[in-house]
């Protein structure tokens, strides 16, 4: 072993955080992730038309007075990019939150536990694993009426966290055949306890990469809804300015300032996300760290 | 484990790699030199798009929500078109027809008509056509409320006979609406197989004949026997109609540009800017300006007047004074359609909109006087500017328009927009079809649009629509929004009851109507839906313009019996094929 | 002499500069010889182990030289080294438990491992047969996986594995700690068995183990950061040590010295120095019971008796 | 092996019949009637609405109680009758879905298999060339965060608007007839490659990510580090890293299924393209429950046996559970 473990003064914090501004992928993803929220916060302020309002202008290309023209309404197409990205970062995050929440509770459960509870939650998420989710969403977003982006997020988290609750679980059995997690359950702690002060603080890195990629599926799940025109039915979306966008023909008459803009953005957010998972692994796990 | 094997796996990868670049080189060639060349020869064909939404699967004219493109006009046939653009009923099955008594219709046939199977169709035909519709199920079953009976007099002449004074408008409808059947293949069938069966292997009387389907297309082929050829001395020009189903708009419009189609009854957003040359695509419309599309329909706002405050006609016509209709023609449509005239009276009944009437009880967009109409009535006003009840409740209108229909979907929220600015508020939404007609049929909405209503030979049709009676738990055919006038009910009896050729009868009673219609505003027009044609000249020319010829340009069900079937015949191929 | 190291400096590379891992260490080992080499967790042996076969990532040769068999080995230069390994140079990793391919039979990685360095398997299979029933496994585990075996035949296959084409010299590193204490013994006879029989020339067996260095290893060398603090027979660093390092370390064992893990050296005071700049003269001086101002100066190694090496001022 | 599998086929059955079961009841639980909507589409005056209404209730058995229908449900599929569609009327489920199926598994089995395998080859390849994994490792993170309608917007509008060599919509030129001429098998091609090239993008990234990344790991495993003390070539360290590192990617292929479905079915909108997607699409407009059950039963069914093959596969390519199952020490 060399000599470094023996070092108490670089804790793994530091090293965690050393490591982290010195990750290529990390600070790429990360940057990129935080350049399209700067946009989402500062683009209404930006913004010199509100989102819907029709205007006389219709179908002009990007210029000083439209940064990325208008719609065949006449609409403001970089208003509408900047409100339909803030949507994006709630539904990944609101999203991406409840599925990574779900995903915890039937994985530590389920991995901690064992034993027939955690047969009945294997059979349940791979029912959900196996039912095509995203025809089930399509359905349940057919009929309601009225969808807002929460709502859109709320069914979107209950769907899609079937693959992060059998991570989790592989991960937490692991630890939970662990020596400390042995001596947890001697001293009598209730299950609840040493999963959250346990199990969960060992898993953490793991738990937030987990997040990472539900909030970025999230946000391609909350695009492809939208997209077919089930999204929100209220306030705008990057899928649902694509919708229009082809619904009314961009496509055949060249408005490519129309569909290009949203893909572009929820390609960066998403591959932002993904590329700095990527970047935290490397972070969080001593091995794959290049010196 | 031959995944695992390096070398064929990348002869696979390669192979598909070569067949792509094979792909992309020889697909660069063909799809500009005319790929259909095999099948149905380019130059003989017509390819029409806009009335099939989904794959056709059906060729029973009893299903009239859901046949095939074609199944009436050009496989069945009625015993009268109407020309709506002209008013004129031609004789088609029948040679003549007409009222031999107040009570007595007596209905010649043409000598010499056929069906495909080479039998003769007669009397009986047209007989036992008509005694279908005792059964309720039949979709024209309304007739035999003021039919008493049907009778053959001899092969080609039918006599029929009215309880009491003849529903004049409404049988006028009828004698170009339903086709005639064959009774020698129907009588065997079963009443659910004629309700609901899809009839399929066809055999009509009309100029063409069902040919191949598939889920996405129709063929029809000429019918070389077919008795108008000698009788009317019209050859169809297309030896096949190919009928493309499509589920959008956009695809259509791809379509249309890459000369793939030849007549888009679909709605084209943003045709305007490509009719005449615009970008060098040979496309033209009816018209060579704006509104470039006749009107076919009237989109009218319904209102649930069950409810508060849609139950007081004064905030009605304060809601009728906030819709901003040139902004939906303007920015929806582009001016592809027009906005409507305050009765709703679609273009080619003009002479019956009562002018004087308009003058005085007319509306349109003026927010600031819809605002003070409301303030004057005692609505209350929120500190958002947005209109109350007058007890000072918030009031949120829910205006629903089907999921989909993107040009609907569009308006409704430029509605909306205009409204806010009377003070009145708005909320567009889009539920599924299916749960549309739920709400609108059970009453559980606030504002629905509906375009139900159809161009016809009579405004007899709008006003039984708008006024109709009882009204029942649910409304599945009109009346949506629950207006409860017996007097106006009865008013729309008499006019049913006016003959066809009684003009002023008509005007006097639609006059009386239009009074009850623009004060109680139980229903506000909002613009004409176009009669969405547009024609690709690359293949087929001549066709039906303001400056050609007047026929209706569509084959959407019920167009080919209005008309557009002689459009068939007038088209000319480009190229001699 | 089969193995002669002269002066090797090897660093470990940390992101707050390199650790001195090897700092200028000297010994050489005898044809036949079992040197133990031993030392508190981080004062360098693994690493000096490892550079005699391959260097990993973060491993870099410094200066030194190393010898084989009168042959100098390119230990710095990876591609190089690559002829002698497996050959002349072999290893018995700590990870033996998981060192074969989970994924391959023991046979076909074998027959695999072989070709890939121009053995012709037939040739060497029939031997490894005898050596593998020496080491009471039956032939059939060659049709078996990994995981069919238990920890302790995982551990032996990896022995008879690693000795296959009977090398110059063989790093055994910590093989020993993942086992229970009588399989513990038994690997060990093993390992001066194939000596005996001339599997191996020479042998280094890293440990924390002192018990098990005592019962096989004709030398051992205890290293304290970095570098050589005691080198002797083994009789003689149990009996007779006279690095203070090395008396404690003896001292600190219970009577029957199993092991000294991290908590048994608490009877030592302090901790070893960083190796990232180490202090000048000599390293064990800040917990030496015996520093005196000499120790400010490195201390020469010295041979106090035949055999017996020794770094420390006041040994002299 | 005998008690996995049995095991893994009451998993199998027992997620069949849920998910089914789920699958019918969706549909009837919201709001909305088909046949209200079917009549809607008639304009049927009030008396005949209602007639027809009852006719079209009793063709669909819809007026029977809900239990009924539900056990009608099962009895029908044991029988192999999925009912009649609503949408496309008059037509049994079973012909419309066997109509459109062939597309939808032109498009998915190629699309899913040809981007696993050439994404996993990529990523491989990445793994071990820094020059590759520069290139490769950013356009895959690119592809696989791209939505999988956005990717086939861009080449529709490259390939179908700008440079007009490949077509936009549909399956095959319309009204081309269905036959065994190059014309139509050329024609089908041409209409199938972009759809397909939009999924196997997509896919590609996502693998070739994936596969590199788990080599990285693979490489630093205790194996791969013995091999090369003993002085084992890089190739077979590679070679053994790539085939271990296709064990999770095979897991992952069982799990990835859902997700290539549900891209094919908005993909299959874009393109106007007549497989199960725009059936999907439309039964759901058109409320048609018996045609919504039998193309997701056919889903269903799909990604079972898919997840089934996958397990096999998994159990034959990793000697860990085949070991596991015959009983072997672990």
């Amino acid at each position: 072993m060399p000599a470094l473990a023996r070092r108490p003064a670089m804790s793994t914090r530091r090293e965690v955080l050393y490591f982290a501004v010195r990750n290529r992928k990390l600070v790429i993803g990360l940057s990129v992730v935080l350049a399209f929220v700067v946009i989402a916060v500062v683009g209404p302020f930006l913004a010199r038309y509100s989102p819907n309002t029709i205007g006389p202008d219709v179908r002009m290309a990007p210029s000083a007075a439209h940064w990325l023209g208008t719609t065949s309404f006449g609409e403001d197409v970089f208003s509408q990019f900047v409100y339909g990205l803030q949507n994006t970062f709630v539904v990944g995050l609101l999203g991406g939150g409840i599925a990574a929440s779900a995903g915890m509770v039937v994985g530590f459960v389920s991995g901690y536990r064992g034993g027939w509870i955690d047969e009945i939650l294997n059979m349940i998420t791979n029912v959900f694993l196996v039912i095509p989710t995203f025809a089930v969403l399509l359905i349940i977003a057919a009929y309601l009426t009225v969808r807002g982006v929460v709502v859109e997020a709320v069914f979107i988290g209950l769907t899609s966290w079937p693959w992060a609750a059998r991570a989790i679980r592989a991960q937490t059995f692991s630890l939970g055949g662990r020596e400390f997690i042995g001596i947890a359950r001697l001293s009598g702690l209730s299950s609840w306890r040493i999963i959250f002060t346990e199990i969960a603080p060992n898993m953490a890195s793991y738990l937030f990469m987990t997040f990472i990629l539900l909030f970025g599926g999230a946000i391609l799940i909350a695009a492809t809804l939208d997209f077919i025109g089930l999204g929100p039915t209220t306030g705008g979306s990057l899928g649902l300015m694509m919708n229009r966008a082809v619904l009314w023909s961009a496509l055949q008459f060249g408005m490519w300032w129309w569909f290009i803009p949203p893909g572009v953005a929820i390609m960066g957010v998403v591959g932002g996300l993904y590329v700095m998972n990527v970047g935290l692994d490397e972070v969080f796990n001593p091995r794959l760290r290049a010196m | 484990m031959s995944i695992f094997k390096r070398r064929r796996g990348w002869a696979g990868v390669g192979a598909v790699a070569v067949a792509a670049v094979a792909l992309l080189s020889t697909g660069g060639a063909s799809a500009q030199q005319t790929p259909l060349a095999a099948n149905y020869p380019r130059s003989q064909t017509l390819y029409t798009s806009g009335t099939q939404y989904g794959p056709p699967s059906n060729w029973n004219p009893m299903v009239t929500g859901n046949y095939a493109t074609g199944t009436i006009g050009l496989l069945y046939e009625t015993l009268f078109l109407y020309n709506p653009l002209n008013n004129q009923f031609t004789p088609w099955l029948a040679k003549s027809g007409s009222f031999t008594s107040s009570t007595v219709y007596t209905l010649t046939l043409r000598p010499g008509l056929a069906w495909s199977d080479g039998q003769p169709l007669t009397a009986a035909d047209v007989v036992y056509t008509i005694d279908l519709g005792q059964y309720t199920a039949v979709p024209y079953h309304n007739i035999w409320t003021y039919l008493k009976s049907v009778t053959e007099v001899n092969t080609t002449t039918v006599s029929l006979a009215f309880k009491s004074t003849p529903n004049y408008q409404e049988w006028a409808n009828f004698l170009y609406t339903y086709p005639i059947l064959p009774k020698h293949i129907w009588q065997s069938r079963s009443l659910t197989d004629i309700i609901t069966g899809t009839n399929p292997n066809p055999i009509g009387s009309g100029p063409y004949l069902y040919l191949a389907h598939d889920q996405t297309t129709m063929v029809w082929q000429r019918n070389p026997n077919w008795w108008g050829i000698k009788a009317l001395n019209l050859k169809m020009a297309p030896k096949y109609i190919v009928d493309v189903a499509n589920q959008s708009n956009n695809v259509a419009l791809s379509l249309l540009l890459q000369d793939q189609l030849d007549l888009s009854n679909n709605f084209l957003p943003g045709i305007a800017s490509l009719v005449g040359g615009i970008g060098g695509y040979p496309i033209t419309t009816y018209y060579p300006k704006a509104p470039y599309m006749l009107s076919a329909n009237t989109a009218w706002l319904v209102m649930n007047l069950k409810r508060t405050p849609l139950n007081d006609p004064v905030f009605r016509r304060a809601l009728a004074f906030a819709m901003d209709i040139p902004a939906v023609v303007r920015s929806d449509y582009n001016y592809i359609v027009k906005g409507s005239n305050p009765t709703g009276m679609l273009p080619t009944w003009s002479q019956y909109v009562d002018q004087t009437l308009v003058k005085s009880l007319g509306f349109s967009y003026n927010p600031s006087k819809a605002n003070q109409m409301l303030k004057s009535a005692g609505y209350k006003f929120g500190s958002n500017g947005m209109v109350e009840t007058k007890s000072g409740k918030p009031i949120n209108l829910s205006l629903i328009v089907p999921q989909g229909w993107s040009d609907w979907m569009a308006g409704i929220q430029i509605l909306a927009q205009g409204a806010a600015k009377a003070g009145i508020q708005i909320t567009p939404s889009f539920p599924a079809y299916n749960s549309l007609v739920a709400q609108r049929n059970s009453g559980n909405f606030d504002l629905v649009i509906n375009n139900d209503q159809q161009i016809s030979n009579t405004p007899w049709s709008y006003y039984q629509w708008m006024f109709g009676l009882p009204i029942l738990k649910t409304q599945s055919y009109r009346n949506y929004g629950r207006y409860n006038n017996p007097t106006a009910w009865s008013l729309v009896q008499q006019l049913d009851r006016t003959p066809v050729t009684d003009t002023a009868g008509m005007k006097s009673a639609i006059a009386k109507l239009q009074q009850i219609q623009l004060s109680q505003m139980p229903v506000i027009p909002l613009w004409y839906n176009g009669m969405w044609a547009q024609y690709n000249t690359t293949t087929w020319s001549n066709w039906p313009s303001s400056s050609t010829y007047q026929t209706v340009p569509t084959l959407w069900r019920g167009y080919p019996n209005m008309g557009s079937v002689y459009m068939l015949a007038k088209i000319k191929p480009v190229k001699a094929g | 002499m089969s193995l002669l190291v002269d002066d090797l400096h090897v660093h470990y590379r940390t992101l707050s500069g390199d650790v001195q891992a090897v700092d200028g260490v000297s010994f050489g080992i005898a044809d036949g010889e079992i040197m133990g080499l031993a030392g508190e967790s981080g004062c360098g042996k693994s690493t000096l182990g490892n550079s005699l076969i391959a260097l990993t990532g973060r491993m870099r040769y410094v200066a030194g030289t190393v010898e084989l068999d009168g042959e100098e080995l390119p230990i710095g230069v990876p591609d190089k080294m690559v002829p002698y390994r497996f050959r002349s140079v072999s290893l018995i990793p700590q990870y033996a438990m998981s060192a074969l391919n989970p994924t391959r039979k023991i046979g076909k990685l074998t027959t695999e491992l072989l070709r890939s360095r121009h053995v012709d398997p037939r040739a060497v299979l029939p031997e490894m047969v005898r050596r593998l029933e020496l080491v009471q496994l039956s032939s059939d585990i060659l049709d078996r996986y990994p995981i069919e075996l238990s920890g302790g035949m995982k551990q032996r296959t990896v022995m008879v594995l690693s000795t296959l084409l009977n090398p110059s010299l063989l790093i055994a590193d910590e093989i020993t700690s993942a086992l229970d204490v009588s399989t513990q013994k038994a690997v060990a006879e093993m390992l001066v068995e194939f000596r005996t029989r001339g599997f191996v020339k020479s042998m280094i067996v890293i440990t924390h183990d002192l018990s098990i260095l005592y019962q096989i290893a004709d030398t051992i060398m205890i290293m304290y950061a970095g570098m050589m603090a005691e080198r002797a027979s083994a009789n003689t660093i149990v009996a007779a040590p006279r690095h203070p390092y090395t008396k404690m370390l003896i001292a600190s064992l219970p009577e029957t010295g199993v092991r000294f893990d991290e908590s048994r050296l608490a009877g030592i005071q302090g901790r070893p120095p960083s190796l990232l700049g180490p202090p000048r003269g000599c390293r064990f001086r800040e917990r030496c019971p015996v520093a005196y101002e000499r120790c400010a100066e490195v201390p020469p190694v010295i041979e106090v008796a035949p055999g017996h090496l020794v770094a420390c001022w006041r040994a002299g | 092996m005998r008690s996995y599998f049995s095991r893994k086929l009451v998993t199998y059955g027992l997620t069949f019949f849920v998910a089914v079961t789920i699958d019918w009841a969706i549909p009837r639980l919201m709001p909305g009637n088909p046949i209200q909507g079917l009549i809607a589409r008639m304009t049927l005056p009030p008396g005949a609405s209602q007639a027809v209404t009852a006719y079209y209730e009793k063709v669909y058995g819809l007026n029977q109680p809900i239990w009924h229908q539900y056990l009608s449900f099962w009895t029908g599929l044991i029988h192999g009758n999925l009912g009649q569609s609503i949408y496309v009327v008059g037509s049994p489920v079973s012909s419309v879905i066997a109509q459109a199926l062939p597309y939808t598994l032109g498009l998915l089995v190629p699309a899913i298999l040809l981007g696993w395998y050439a994404g996993n080859k990529v990523g491989a390849m990445a793994a071990r060339r820094k020059v590759l994994d520069n290139t490769v490792l950013p356009a895959g993170y690119l592809l696989t965060a791209t939505p999988y309608m956005w990717l086939a917007l861009l080449l529709a509008w490259v390939f179908g608007s700008v440079l007009r060599i490949l077509p936009l919509a549909g399956g095959s030129t319309f009204g081309m007839p269905p036959s065994f001429s190059w014309p139509f098998i050329e024609s089908l091609l041409q209409h199938w490659f972009l759809p397909f090239a939009s999924l196997f993008l997509v896919g590609f990234g996502g693998w070739a990510i994936g596969m590199r990344n788990v080599i990285i790991y693979e490489l630093e495993a205790d194996y791969a580090h013995y091999l090369e003390a003993l002085g084992a070539p890089q190739r077979l360290i590679r070679r053994y890293a790539f085939r271990n590192a296709m064990l999770p990617q095979i897991t992952g292929l069982a799990l990835a299924i859902g997700a290539v479905v549900a891209g094919a079915l908005v993909t299959e909108i874009v393109f106007a393209y007549p497989g199960l997607g725009s059936l999907v699409f439309n039964a759901i407009l058109n409320s048609d429950y018996f045609l919504l059950q039998g193309i997701f039963l056919f889903i269903i069914i799909g990604v079972l046996i898919a997840n089934f093959v996958v397990d096999v596969v998994y159990v034959l390519v990793d000697p860990r559970t085949r070991i596991g199952m015959q009983g072997g020490r672990t």
